[in-house]
């Protein structure tokens, strides 16, 4: 492997990269695929410690993250499918129900 | 059941809710064709030639026509059989009362066919023409109403629902306007089409040419 | 020297499929270059000699979670997304807010020495000859280390999935 | 740039073998599938009393190298309003996929690209199912109806049945205890029976989640034609369409090659440990025999010479085959290829006959309908899989205890796929009782 | 003519959608809307929640031609509308001219009539088993059904020289004497039928898949089938028993035995029993007509020119497809006055909503296959 630095660097890059998604875009939908990004951003530094110490531990959490990232993502995706039934968007701005 | 004698009804399966009807007591005009009554198959090799009577309409007066008669009076216009085949003739405006009656009373339940005839030279040039079956008497009967050019015809879709679309095809082919009908548009023709082909006065080389004329600019070959 | 050709060319597609993702007004190329990004990400895995993951990525993420979004970008109407205005219009708040972000995480990595290049020695990985067989050895420590974490992650895999299926159910 | 032709020089160095394989693959593979649709055309015009490709060269053989150059210059036509981009990209993904899944195979214990992965049949299956992305992008991009439902049949039905299939590997992979491939061979051979047999509703599960994997009739949903024209290909023609073809079949000899190798012991030949047995290392040069004495008996009937000619040249090819298949048996300079050789028939013999399973069924049954089709996958298939590994497992676990091998074995999981049958047709009779009579509660309006 | 610009008009009757509601445009070219039939399907996911037919791309004024043409002349044109049963289609033309001329054909003729139409009958089921089959996605029944329809063609191409629109009767009788061999090709044929239809049935019967792509599919009840005008075995499946063989007999029916095969829930799958009862009963009249063929003339004296008395008949007869009705007026010209056609499919048809409703677009073509229409009797 490369210095353990290029890694993380890769996953900092990864994950302002989403964050950056995450608080710009509108679609809900483009947010959801931002958020797997910066999880996939902290899989990568967790495999790559993981490489490092020769510890399969990291691996697993990253396993763990993307059971979780499952999780997310179908959740989320059944609220925008209900959403976009009832209010025929995927806009974030607006989805301002409770401002009624 | 598998070779019985013609006339008899071929009992069929209640349809529905309509019940099979009391044996009505008419004699059933002779339906369909006079085939030979047995199977006698060394024949005289020349057939009998026909002789066709001079009168082939005959006034009709059996049961049928009376109890027609005696519901609806003069609404019944004309009761004739043609090659024993009954015809009533209805006035037009009446034409959904007395489908209703001849559905729910005398079982006429299947609307084999509803179409039109132009006679461009009489004073009300349309006949809408029902051919009715009964399931319980085995036997057809047709209905004519008459209307004038225009004139509004009740539609007798809400009876036999199955006459939407044979009432469409007689609007596409005739222009007859049926009052009540779901939905009255040409069925088999585009909906811009100009005129209704099938009535006697629609030249069919004339409309092609204009049509070969406007829309392909040279001149037709008709 | 072939580690760092394979990493670079990874890496490479990875961050210009990650903007992408974020970059693209179409939800359905955005998805197309999320997809990219994580196939990226896998063989950056698979560099790390990381197989099980690395297949576990592709099976998951590409193959699962990809496709159950791809499959919700057509279910709602594109076409009215695709005429909206991309970004919010707290872009540059954003902007400067993930800036910051980044000279934090940068400054610290600075600070540590970890930054590539910087000439200072790195802790050794521990070579590759020594790894033990990678998929018995995540299963070792998911099943005897981690079981409980385990069972709590299949928990919520559960939740998670009548939660969907609640959520997305047509109310009648 | 040094660096990077030194990488490359490395690289090439370290993987030239693979990266030759890699190369026939893309060549060959095609030509290979365009004779598996000449097979599959013959058969089903043998299977409904009728001739077939009979044309372009003798017997039609000719036929799937005109059919590539029919499509290669058919006209490019991507519809007005299709997204370009993904219209493009989608049938490339597809077959991309299918033809990345085949690095991982093992044809015998001598070929094989990857050699030793050691998550081997997980990047099989893993790879293979990202070809979803090339339909379902494809029948988006393309901007039609039909393509769109066909795309998402198609990937509704991927998800589900992927499920089913996988329950039914874990089941075989259970008793290999790798998910390498050589090591999943080697473990039938340690056993000498088969997985197919030890668990018989596993292997039955896989069959039936391939074939509505590859989208096979009476799977084929996704392109049915009587209703969706050709589903998500619909807009696709020429070689873009070809692409698709060949991501389909390829992905046929995948799955068939994934069932050979957890089920059908893979590249061994019947009853590998039986050694009273080992005269049935004789059946395949006897088999190329036959149809090479087959072929010399119909030459004189050719009409043509060139058929003639071309009789004699299979005939010939037949028999060389035979040749190469007992060389090893009979001559002790080359007998350590015997394993290769001789694997590498039994391999694509089985994978063969599992490919013309598909076949059969397609010309004998009709097509699923949606509902039905998920119904199955969901009520019937996952739950008696997922039964299946339960009670497998557990027979595992009884014959561990009782130190059972090899056919032994059978006396755990035998009763334990008998009961996963029990309660598979339990499901499937409870499911017709309760299957939902078309309650067609739809406005009575003849409008 | 005009025919490109059918629908514009019609598109924009477009109803407003709701979200997850679709328009889905059958035809008028697609694989399985069996010729020109176009079907705008409102389907809510995949199920289809109404649905409208658009006919009429294959109108060619067959009722207007026939004003133009005498009555022999009009013959022809009767086998071009439904061209996979022109045998059928041809007797009733001239069994309703006959009754307008109050003659009889001779009972040679009518037994050989009544043994070509039975012979139409079969390969106009045939055909439909075929393509239904094909719909419902299996392959094969096709080729098999091909196979025997050849042999049918064939005894037609050795009776009158044609395959397809066979032009076989003329009005009086006949214009050929059957050849030589006609009962043994036709006895030959039956022989062989019956292991072929048990062939089919082996294949699709008991079929797990086919039971459940038909069973409880499109069903059409004996009330909706009787009020939607439904004849044939589309009625006869939901269990009215009416065939018109038998209840006003024509030809040489009433010499024969048979029956009449219904349904009972008038689903796909007992429309599929029906008709393939049907094709049985149709090869035992066949065999119980080539046993006693009687002799004498073929051609009852009609004369060169037709002139009918002025009036009008209609005439009906059971074609394959249903109930099809010639209703004939003449002015005592050589010409008809009017010749109007009741067209089985085109009735039919109508009962597609009606069964549609509910399902799926699978079953949409399943319906619309089960139907058994023909476009060019649609159409006219």
């Amino acid at each position: 492997m490369l210095p353990i630095g290029h890694y993380l660097f890769l996953g900092l890059a990864l994950f302002i990269i989403g964050v950056i998604g995450v608080v710009t875009r509108r679609n809900v939908i483009v947010i959801l695929m931002s958020i797997e990004l910066i999880l996939n951003a902290v899989n990568i530094n967790l495999v790559a410690f993981s490489r490092l110490y020769g510890d399969v531990a990291g691996q697993v959490f990253a396993l763990f993250i993307i059971a979780d990232a499952a999780a997310e993502a179908a959740v989320g995706l059944g609220i925008i499918i209900a959403f976009f039934r009832n209010r025929e968007t995927v806009l974030e701005d607006e989805m301002d129900l409770l401002k009624w | 059941m598998a070779d019985e004698p013609k006339e008899k009804q071929p009992s069929p399966v209640p349809a529905g809710d309509k019940p099979a009807s009391s044996p009505a007591a008419i004699p059933p005009p002779k339906p369909a064709a006079a085939a030979p009554t047995g199977v006698t198959p060394p024949r005289p090799a020349v057939p009998v030639p026909p002789k066709p009577p001079v009168q082939l309409q005959t006034p009709l007066n059996n049961e049928l026509v009376g109890r027609i008669r005696a519901k609806f009076g003069p609404v019944l216009v004309e009761a004739i059989e043609d090659r024993k085949q009954a015809i009533l003739t209805v006035e037009c405006g009446k034409l959904a009362e007395v489908a209703q009656y001849l559905r729910d009373e005398e079982k006429f339940d299947l609307l084999s066919d509803l179409t039109a005839v132009d006679w461009p030279k009489r004073e009300k040039r349309l006949d809408v023409v029902l051919n009715l079956y009964s399931f319980a008497k085995n036997e057809r009967l047709r209905v004519k109403a008459r209307a004038a050019d225009g004139e509004q015809v009740p539609s007798v879709a809400g009876v036999w629902p199955t006459a939407n679309w044979l009432e469409r095809e007689a609007f596409d082919m005739f222009g007859i306007v049926f009052t009540g009908h779901p939905n009255l548009t040409r069925i088999l023709l585009p909906d811009e089409w100009q005129g209704y082909p099938l009535r006697k006065d629609y030249d069919i080389i004339e409309q092609d040419t204009s049509w070969v004329k406007d829309n392909l600019g040279i001149e037709s070959g008709q | 020297m072939l580690d760092q050709v394979i990493f670079y060319f990874f890496a490479a597609i990875a961050v210009i499929s990650a903007i992408l993702t974020v970059t693209r007004r179409n939800v359905v190329h955005s998805a197309i270059f999320l997809i990219t990004a994580l196939l990226a990400t896998a063989g950056i895995f698979l560099q790390l000699r990381a197989e099980f993951l690395f297949i576990v990525q592709i099976i998951l993420y590409v193959g699962g979670i990809m496709v159950l979004f791809v499959f919700v970008i057509m279910l709602v109407n594109l076409d009215v997304a695709v005429r909206q205005l991309r970004f919010a219009r707290q872009k540059w708040v954003a902007l400067l807010i993930s800036l910051a972000l980044a000279a934090q995480v940068g400054l610290m990595l600075w600070s540590t020495g970890k930054m590539p290049g910087q000439g200072v020695p790195v802790l050794a990985a521990v070579p590759a000859d020594k790894l033990p067989l990678n998929s018995e050895a995540v299963a070792k420590s998911l099943f005897e280390t981690y079981l409980l974490p385990f069972e709590i992650a299949s928990v919520l895999l559960l939740v998670a999935m009548i939660g969907a299926v609640v959520m997305a159910k047509k109310r009648t | 740039m040094q660096a990077v032709t030194q990488a490359t020089l490395e690289f090439v160095k370290q993987y030239w073998a693979p990266l030759v394989c890699g190369l026939v693959i893309v060549g060959v593979l095609p030509l290979i599938v365009g004779y598996v649709v000449l097979v599959e055309r013959k058969i089903m015009a043998d299977m409904q009393a009728r001739l077939g490709p009979m044309r372009v060269g003798p017997h039609g053989l000719l036929q799937p190298i005109a059919d590539a150059v029919k499509l290669l210059i058919k006209e490019d036509i991507i519809p007005e309003d299709a997204d370009k981009l993904v219209f493009w990209l989608a049938p490339v993904l597809s077959v991309a996929a299918a033809l990345l899944a085949i690095a991982g195979l093992a044809i015998g214990p001598a070929f094989q690209i990857a050699k030793d992965v050691n998550i081997g049949i997980l990047f099989v299956v893993g790879v293979s199912a990202m070809g979803i992305f090339g339909i379902v992008l494809g029948g988006w991009a393309s901007n039609s109806h039909y393509s769109l439902i066909g795309a998402l049949r198609s990937s509704a039905q991927l998800v589900s049945y992927e499920t089913a299939a996988g329950m039914a590997l874990v089941c075989g992979l259970l008793f290999a205890g790798s998910l390498n491939i050589t090591s999943i061979v080697q473990a039938q051979y340690d056993q000498g029976v088969w997985f197919g047999l030890l668990a018989p509703v596993a292997f039955f599960t896989y069959l039936v989640a391939s074939i509505a994997e590859t989208n096979r009739a009476p799977f084929d949903l996704p392109e049915a034609e009587s209703e969706l024209v050709a589903g998500y290909m619909t807009e696709f023609s020429g070689f873009r369409w070809s692409l698709y073809f060949l991501a389909e079949y390829t992905n046929m000899i995948v799955v068939a090659s994934v069932a050979t190798t957890l089920f059908l012991g893979g590249w061994l030949r019947p009853f590998p440990r039986t050694t009273w047995l080992s005269f049935i290392d004789f059946f395949p040069p006897l088999l190329m025999v036959g149809i090479g004495v087959y072929c010399l008996m119909r030459t004189p009937k050719q009409p043509v010479r060139v058929q003639q000619t071309f009789m004699l040249a299979v005939a010939g090819l037949c028999f060389a085959v035979a040749l190469v298949l007992v060389a090893p048996m009979l001559v002790p300079a080359v007998k350590p290829l015997h394993d290769g050789i001789l694997g590498a028939f039994w391999f694509i013999f089985k994978v063969s006959l599992y490919i013309y399973f598909f076949m059969w069924l397609r010309f004998t049954l009709p097509r699923y309908r949606f509902d039905q089709l998920m119904r199955l996958g969901w009520h019937f298939l996952i739950p008696l899989s997922i039964i299946n590994v339960l009670l497998i497992g557990i027979a595992m676990i009884v014959g561990t205890y009782f130190h059972l091998q090899g056919w032994s074995l059978l006396l755990t999981t035998s009763p334990a796929s008998i009961i996963a049958l029990i309660i598979a047709l339990f499901i499937l009779a409870t499911e017709q009782k309760s299957e939902p009579q078309k309650s067609s509660a739809a406005p009575d309006s003849y409008a | 003519m005009a025919m490109d610009t059918t629908t514009d008009s019609r598109d924009k009757q477009q109803t407003l959608l709701g979200a997850d509601e679709l328009v889905l445009n059958m035809g008028p070219q697609h694989p399985s809307t069996h010729g020109v039939l176009r079907v705008k399907l409102k389907l809510d996911g995949e199920r289809v929640i109404g649905s409208e037919c658009m006919i009429g791309y294959l109108h060619r004024g067959v009722e207007k031609i026939a004003e133009h043409r005498t009555y022999q002349q009009f013959a022809p044109y009767v086998d071009r509308m439904d061209y996979v049963a022109a045998v059928s289609n041809g007797l009733g033309y001239c069994e309703a001219i006959e009754k307008l001329l109050m003659v009889e054909a001779p009972p040679r003729a009518k037994v050989i009539r009544t043994i070509l139409t039975e012979l139409q009958r079969i390969a106009s089921h045939l055909l439909w088993l075929g393509t239904h089959a094909l719909d419902i996605g299996a392959l094969t029944p096709l080729f098999y059904c091909f196979r025997e329809r050849e042999e049918i063609l064939k005894i037609f191409e050795k009776y009158c020289g044609a395959r397809l629109t066979t032009h076989a009767f003329r009005i009086g009788g006949l214009q050929y004497d059957a050849y030589d061999t006609l009962e043994k090709d036709v006895e030959r044929f039956c022989k062989a039928f019956e292991p072929r239809i048990k062939d089919y049935e082996d294949l699709l019967t008991q079929n797990r898949i086919w039971l459940g792509r038909t069973k409880g599919v499109g069903i059409l009840t004996a009330a909706d089938a009787i009020a939607l005008g439904a004849t044939g075995p589309v009625l006869r499946a939901s269990g009215v028993k009416w065939d018109i063989r038998k209840a006003m007999p024509y030809a040489a029916y009433d010499q024969y035995k048979f029956e009449i095969p219904v349904g009972s829930t008038g689903d796909t799958y007992d429309r599929y029993m029906v008709r393939m009862e049907e094709m049985r009963q149709s090869r035992l009249i066949c065999l119980q007509a080539i046993e006693n063929i009687p002799t004498g003339p073929i051609l009852a004296k009609v004369g060169k020119v037709l002139k009918p008395p002025p009036g009008e008949v209609y005439h009906a007869i059971e074609a394959p497809k249903g109930e099809l009705g010639y209703y004939v007026i003449s002015d005592g010209t050589v010409q008809p006055y009017r010749v109007r056609i009741r067209p089985p499919s085109f009735v039919n048809l109508q009962a597609f909503d009606k069964m549609a409703r509910g399902h799926l677009v699978a079953d949409v073509v399943a319906i619309i296959g089960t139907l058994d229409i023909v476009l060019g009797e649609v159409d006219r």
